[in-house]
């Protein structure tokens, strides 16, 4: 951990000089919606700073919603070509993401490279660079604190910004994000804390209280009550900076065309139907649970991390306004 | 307040209802819905103008069906929804109980979907001003802007069907777009699939949208949806006289037809 | 698998196709690539990705045993896109295929003991490629059962196959159609597996049991095993959910925190009890 | 480089136009070989997905064409077909969809001449309209941008 400082001032020269360095810059970009959404910028002009949460994760950076697995030509001696050309995936930069959202990629990071590693993955996780800008403000939907996250954590980050007054205290965990310092705009740090500048996120529950009840939560009666409100969209998933569930549609004619992978969402009634029509998770109440379960039980099983980060976006998107960590807390109810 | 929720206590009282459908307060200003399965949660229940959810949605799910008897707190929106699914035969398996509060803050529990209907012609909704003004500027950009507006709109689209989850109208068991004999709508997220799934999504709400906004108002990634039916509803309207959820008898407007229908395209 | 991008399938050629009935047939496949085909090893019990490019991919286990090398079987009934495109195909036409995927029978352990099989309708695929693993090596085990059963008799698959093993006479059938299902010429069984399960039971000890089929059928049909006196982790069963991946990635075949893919799909009776009811 | 040739998609009833594209056939009525016809039982039949599709899978110009009203086989389905038409084009016209591109008409058994001059008609139109492209473009972009400047306040 190296630790530095910059100037308010020189943040949209460092910010510039990135995409100037023709790296790709995503950012959030604040949209007539009133909705901020991370997107490729060209000026620091262009981001916005004042925003509690962008609408949807960086996670399409390392995870499109559409990837090409593979294009496929048939021949005219009836064989196949199968083409996978991944070499114009550009180096990016994502910047501005919170540090909910760069401990998801920790998490992706396990999920896609420990067992089975993926290809595509691997690939544009070593071309992202990520520099994160702490929370200085939170909202009623945040709850990194109660997943054992906090407004400035590190993790996942290669470089985490902290505003502090005119200047920004500067972490950078990695040689990744060493190399993407432009020295000259950098200063060894006044021995500040930045604890002062982080926003006060309140613990909606404790994991150390849930982590024993939730192993039987299964059973817990409240599930159905708990998601009587659920319409059965993809908005949670889709939001979520560590939903990771996926759909592998071809298209094309059977001359030729692309294999794709789409997001998928575990609410969508069909995810999990058998071809025989059997469905394993047949109404919304088994689908919400495997939701949650997933995040606060199966994940830590599985990875040893709570897959939720507490970012709040599925709390703020969700059409019937299901409360993820309401939900928890009441199916661990004693 | 007070008044709803006494009227709420006296149905599960003498068991007119076991589930209500209604709206509680949630961590925004914004109420949310809620359903309360027991007397002693009656008192989260709320009644607000910024209720805005149609929360007739509900009665399509299953393991709200299951509660047999349920009440349902509707805006004017909510309503009208429910005259436009009556008239569509979708109630036959669920005994509902309306309840509306209206203008002057009354409670009203209405005994039949006849009452409901006269309430909901007395009160008939108009279009939204916003939205009217939206569509007057949309109209006054050249066909190639619009397509650029829209086209754009729809890249952004990320295929959750929030809009189609929160459609009171879109109760197929399967949707046309789950159909893959033949792929009518491609799945992935692109824009000519998804452009496809609005355009089919809009004809199939032809003449049976009942204008709640809902699918825009909900959309993540803020795709102003609900504009399209409500062009579709203004022209219905203007070419054939039909307004959907007005009445619990009739034809919806693409199942009928005047032999004296006019069209100026068709050489 | 060896490959490192798990996505690219291989090539093969559908070598020989046999219509087992008027929607279920087998396809005897081979690579195109001799490389590939030298890669490519499996167990019994995997199963692989099918597909079709331009409809996609369908998951099937492997019918043929792993003592029979240069091909891969596998046989389906056409019920959606993808397995309408396949039984479309003809023979020498190339279609896509990835794998294997998951994990096996642990047929080595099973030396010296009985094996009962018990399958229905289109399982029978996925225990073929056991039971003929085991015939291949037949002195190594003792006695080999099967129930077996379909809806009617023209679901049956593998009928030829079936009057083989019956007339090699090392083997105990009992080959069954559900009620009403059955011909004027039918001679065997009239009643669903797990009845005539009950009716017969297998003999449980020095023995080990081997379920498969529609998920009914196995929670049906595992508890009767277990009560004939199978110990709990001697009932195997191959489960499958829905899935895309095969890598335990897309999240569609999870059973709790099982992906069935990655960690099954063969499982015992006692893993599946520990697991919530999802398959 | 030879000239444009547009593909034209013609969706046509079995009853009117088709028997009236076939005399247009028997009677040796020269006409623009752009057409492929499609023939359903009836206007009612045809879905608007299939248009969508024609576009999507190359076509430049599409024809939908039937029975004169009041002379359906089928009574009514020509009725039913023309109010669909009617919202249709009119959702397909505020997305800013070229509605130029599709013509609908009404061609009876009889009318083997109106047909020829129909498919001529609309050949011309699209030859100078160009190849349809709009759809081409659309896929393929990894970070979506909305299109901000539109929404004013």
């Amino acid at each position: 951990m190296e630790i530095k400082t910059i100037t308010s001032a020189n943040i949209p020269v460092f910010f510039n000089n990135l995409v100037k360095s023709g790296k790709v810059v995503v950012a959030p970009v604040l949209k007539k919606s009133g909705k901020v959404f991370f997107e490729s910028v060209q000026s620091y002009d262009q981001v916005s700073t004042d925003y509690i949460q962008t609408a949807f994760s960086a996670k399409s950076v390392v995870f499109p919603e559409v990837e090409e697995l593979f294009s496929y030509t048939k021949k005219e001696d009836g064989d196949f070509e199968f083409r996978n050309d991944m070499s114009n995936v550009p180096e990016t930069v994502i910047w501005g993401l919170r540090p909910c959202d760069s401990s998801a990629f920790n998490y992706l990071t396990d999920f896609f490279l420990k067992e089975n590693p993926d290809t595509y993955f691997k690939l544009r996780k070593e071309r992202t660079t990520l520099i994160s800008v702490s929370c200085a403000k939170a909202d009623a939907a945040c709850f990194c604190t109660s997943v054992g996250l906090n407004p400035g954590n590190v993790t996942g980050s290669d470089i985490l910004l902290t505003a502090m007054g005119d200047s920004y205290y500067v972490e950078i965990s990695t040689e990744k994000g060493k190399s993407v310092i432009d020295t000259a705009l950098f200063t060894d740090s006044t021995e500040k804390s930045k604890e002062e500048f982080l926003a006060k996120v309140e613990t909606k529950f404790s994991m150390d209280e849930i982590r024993e009840r939730i192993q039987t939560a299964y059973d817990s009666a409240e599930w159905k009550h708990e998601s009587m409100g659920c319409l059965g969209c993809g908005a949670c998933a889709f939001s979520c900076p560590t939903c990771t569930c996926f759909d592998i549609q071809d298209e094309g004619s059977q001359e030729s065309g692309k294999r794709l992978r789409c997001w998928d969402a575990c609410g969508f009634g069909q995810f999990t139907r058998h071809a025989s029509g059997h469905n394993p998770k047949s109404n919304q109440t088994a689908r919400r649970r495997q939701r949650l379960m997933h995040k606060f039980k199966y994940s830590v099983e599985n990875f040893g991390i709570v897959s939720c980060v507490g970012c709040g976006r599925c709390i703020r998107v969700c059409p019937a306004h299901l409360n993820i960590f309401e939900n928890i807390l009441n199916v661990t109810k004693a | 307040m007070k008044l709803l929720q006494n009227k709420v206590a006296e149905l599960f009282e003498n068991g007119t209802i076991n589930l209500m459908i209604g709206f509680k307060e949630a961590l925004t200003k914004q109420p949310v819905p809620c359903f309360i399965e027991k007397a002693s949660e009656i008192e989260q229940l709320i009644y607000t103008k910024d209720c805005k959810n149609n929360l007739s949605v509900y009665l399509h799910k299953p393991e709200v069906k299951q509660a047999g008897k349920i009440g349902i707190l509707a805006n004017i929106a909510t309503l009208r929804a429910l005259v436009q699914l009556t008239s569509e035969n979708q109630f036959w398996d669920i005994e509902k109980t309306v309840l509306t509060v209206n203008d002057k803050e009354e409670v009203i529990v209405f005994s039949d979907m006849e009452e409901v209907e006269a309430y909901v012609q007395a009160n008939f909704p108009e279009f939204s001003e916003e939205d009217l003004k939206l569509l007057d500027y949309l109209e006054s950009l050249s066909r190639e802007d619009r397509w650029k507006y829209w086209t754009e709109q729809f890249s952004a689209c990320i295929k959750c069907y929030a809009c189609r989850a929160v459609c009171p109208m879109c109760y197929c068991p399967q949707c046309t777009v789950e159909c893959n004999q033949p792929q009518w709508i491609k799945t992935s997220a692109q824009t000519t699939g998804n452009l496809e799934w609005h355009i089919m999504r809009a004809m199939h709400l032809a003449g049976r949208c009942i204008n709640c906004g809902e699918c825009g108002r909900i959309c993540p990634v803020g795709i102003p949806v609900h504009l399209l039916t409500v062009k579709m509803n203004q022209d219905l309207f203007k070419e054939f006289g039909t307004k959907s959820g007005f009445a619990l008898k009739g034809d919806y407007a693409l199942n009928s037809f005047k032999p004296d229908d006019k069209e100026g395209f068709i050489k | 698998m060896d490959k490192e991008n798990k996505y690219i399938p291989y090539r093969v050629r559908i070598a020989k196709k046999t219509q087992e009935s008027s929607n279920i047939q087998t396809y005897r496949l081979e690579f195109v690539d001799e490389k590939d085909a030298e890669n490519f090893s499996f167990r019994s019990g995997q199963f692989c990705e099918y597909g079709v490019p331009g409809e996609g991919e369908s998951t099937f286990c492997i019918a043929s045993p792993d003592t029979r090398k240069g091909y891969v079987e596998c046989t389906f009934r056409t019920t959606g896109r993808v397995t309408a495109a396949l039984a479309n195909c003809e023979e020498n036409d190339i279609i896509s295929l990835r794998g294997p995927f998951g994990n096996a029978f642990p047929i080595e352990q099973w030396y010296g003991k009985n094996v009962v099989f018990v399958t229905g309708g289109i399982a029978l695929p996925p225990l073929r490629c056991v039971i003929d693993t085991l015939l291949d090596q037949r002195e190594k085990f003792g006695e080999i059962s099967v129930y077996y059963g379909a809806k009617n008799v023209e679901e049956l698959t593998y009928k030829a196959e079936l009057e083989e093993w019956a007339a090699r006479g090392d083997m105990n059938l009992f080959i069954t159609v559900d009620p009403g299902g059955e011909t004027p010429e039918w001679k065997n069984f009239i009643g669903f597996v797990p009845t005539i399960l009950e009716q017969n039971p297998p003999k449980s000890d020095n023995a080990v049991a081997v379920i498969a089929g529609p998920p009914i059928l196995i929670k049906l049909g595992m508890p009767i095993l277990a009560k004939s006196g199978f110990p709990n982790d001697q009932i195997y069963t191959t489960l499958e959910n829905r899935m895309k991946c095969g890598v335990g990635k897309c999240g569609h075949c999870t059973v709790g925190k099982t992906y069935v893919c990655k960690d099954g799909p063969v499982f015992t009776y006692e893993e599946v009890l520990g697991m919530p009811l999802e398959y | 480089m030879s000239e444009f040739e547009p593909k034209i998609v013609a969706f046509v009833c079995n009853w009117c136009t088709y028997a009236g594209a076939d005399l247009a056939g028997t009677s040796r009525t020269q006409y623009a070989s752009n057409v492929r016809i499609v023939r359903f039982p009836c206007t009612g039949r045809i879905d608007f997905m299939l248009l969508m599709k024609a576009f999507e899978n190359g076509a430049d110009g599409v024809i939908v064409s039937g029975c004169h009203p009041n002379d359906c086989h089928y009574t009514s389905g020509n009725f039913h077909a023309r109010r669909r038409w009617i919202v249709f084009r009119s959702i397909l016209d505020l997305i800013g969809f070229d509605t130029d591109r599709i013509t609908f008409s009404w061609v009876s058994a009889a009318e083997g001449k109106k047909w020829a001059n129909l498919v001529d008609e609309v050949t011309d139109k699209i030859k100078a309209k160009g190849p349809f492209t709009d759809l081409d473009k659309l896929d393929g972009v990894q970070l979506k941008e909305l299109y901000d400047e539109a929404i004013t306040k």
